[in-house]
């Protein structure tokens, strides 16, 4: 059924959960691209994307909770989440270390996932077979 | 002085139409006349059959049925965008009226308001 | 396994001005796979795409326009990430 | 020049911040409506809107930062901001009784904002004179 | 100060969707507003409004399109207030 | 092997232009070949004489006009979205290359991004 040479993905997500259907879809590609055997490398939340990343998303108990959903997945199959630093800055999205050097109130950062530049972008296009982006609708 | 919530944003693919739809619940639910239009890819809220579970997102075919039981006055679609996504009238939920989106339409309420 | 030139993944509704784009834009080597908003211009695709045309199927189902036209290639998430194997390139719009 | 008969407003947000200009055109416009005399009662955030409303938003030195600017308005002129509970919840915008209730490590929500529900919104409609919505552009 | 039937705000690009159906549904006695990226949309809503057509003057200069186009009122934001006081309702696209 | 970042979204009114701008000055920044496609809209970000100082935003004309010094390789605007929004020649900034945007074009480069 399968290309017997497994791939690896760099996974782009630039739209956010609850405005859009991107985590969804990128979540659904990506299980089913592990379960192909291939590799994910990395998963990069650029744009509203970076909402992805938060630990404080509280939607109601019968709808999917995405960021947890999302987070449960790279940690189960070790993968990088990289949210971008300067949309994440802009959109209230920030680790402790951010935290302290913009001496905010607290920090909403989901683990596994980190904060780092538009470089890990350059660099997951790079190191991986392909890289799929899923983008807000209308 | 009755207000009209406009959808004009497609199911599923975003929110803007269920807030859209919770806006007009709320003023049903305050006693305040409103009505629901369906424009552009917004039509396609009203078709039936959907099966949203498989996007693990819930139908809202329910709710818009018991609308007018929640005090929508009405479910108006343009009949035109009908035509431009295939929605026959036997496609479409019951207790739809079909309208044309022109200045006369929009007179008849004192207040028109997108979700977003 | 033919080999494809150019997967267009399209989740825009027709009346977003990306989704004409894409449809210009992709040749007849290309293939181009309807995922969420997108498979609600199914007709309009079917129409004008030069290449192969697919739909996503939860994403047809969810929207309850997949019995009205028979005509379309569905596919699977696990046919999306094979086709995305197949592509020399991939194109999200 | 103006009506002399003073008007009230309800203003209705639902762009978010860095995402859309519609924080900044309402802001304009609240500030030209005090100025010419007239009242602002409320202002609504709905949908995307809500992340109008978050204390960590980090922006650029050289950029405004709107969270800011729309908090520092709100207090002056002691208008309510109110944040639509249900648009908030889901997109990770939490006061601290949501953050008890939800069991969260942190809250986020800047003040003078507060979170309460659409009933706001339409007695914010049936009060002011005029309700004026700023959505995202394209 | 003449009265207004309806003040349509309307900050989408020609682009979209909504953009026309302003136009569409504004009638004579109805004034549009383009602010935002409305403004880009000064030449295709001069051929088409009914109604009076204005635009916002921060959004024409930062988009440039100021100049070009001399014909068109352009207002403030204090003038903007105005609008929708003199109006009997506003709608914002 | 070089990548084609496309705007189509007009400026100011959201971010996704600056965030695609910020893509092609990152992928030249590593050495990385890369042009940029302004179409719909977007072509708007090429119109001379903008002040968006009105609009308290940054202006993006110095950094287009510096782009081939950061190693972008191309500007490239759509002609006939240029026509539709009545820009001439002369009123675009310099170094822009008009193009047709059909498959030939796409079919020059590797990879095709959008920002959002």
């Amino acid at each position: 059924m399968q290309d017997s040479s497994p791939f690896s993905f760099t996974i782009v997500i630039t739209g956010a959960p609850y405005s859009s259907q991107a985590p969804q879809s990128a979540l659904n590609f990506a299980e089913a691209a592990i379960k192909a055997g291939h590799r994910v490398d990395r998963v990069f939340l650029y744009g509203d994307g970076v909402h992805l990343a938060s630990a404080l998303a509280s939607p109601p108990s019968d709808e999917p909770h995405w960021p947890r959903e999302w987070s449960a997945f790279l940690e189960k199959h070790c993968i990088a989440g990289v949210a971008c630093i300067a949309s994440a800055l802009r959109r209230g999205l920030v680790d402790e270390g951010e935290q302290k050097r913009y001496e905010l109130s607290a920090s909403n950062l989901l683990t596994p996932f980190i904060i780092a530049g538009l470089g890990e972008w350059v660099e997951g296009r790079m190191a991986s077979s392909r890289t799929v982006y899923f983008h807000g609708s209308d | 002085m009755s207000t009209l919530i406009v959808i004009d944003q497609p199911p599923y693919g975003g929110w803007a139409g269920r807030e859209a739809l919770d806006m007009a619940f709320s003023l049903a639910a305050f006693d305040q006349p409103v009505s629901l239009l369906f424009c552009g890819a917004g039509v396609n809220w009203l078709r039936k059959g959907q099966e949203p579970g498989t996007v693990r997102q819930k139908s809202v075919e329910k709710n818009l049925a018991a609308a007018p039981i929640f005090g929508v006055e009405a479910l108006l679609a343009d009949s035109d965008d009908c035509n431009r996504y295939g929605l026959e009238p036997g496609h479409l939920l019951d207790s739809v009226t079909l309208v044309r989106t022109d200045p006369q339409l929009f007179a008849g309420y004192s207040h028109t308001a997108f979700a977003g | 396994m033919t080999e494809i030139k150019t997967l267009h993944i399209l989740n825009k509704s027709p009346e977003h001005p990306r989704f004409t784009r894409c449809l210009t834009v992709a040749g007849p080597e290309d293939t181009v796979l309807l995922i969420e908003n997108g498979v609600l211009g199914l007709v309009a695709a079917s129409a004008s795409a030069s290449g192969k045309l697919l739909a996503l199927d939860a994403d047809l189902a969810a929207r309850g326009v997949g019995n009205q036209s028979g005509t379309v290639e569905t596919v699977d998430y696990d046919a999306m990430v094979e086709l995305t194997t197949r592509a020399q390139q991939v194109i999200s719009w």
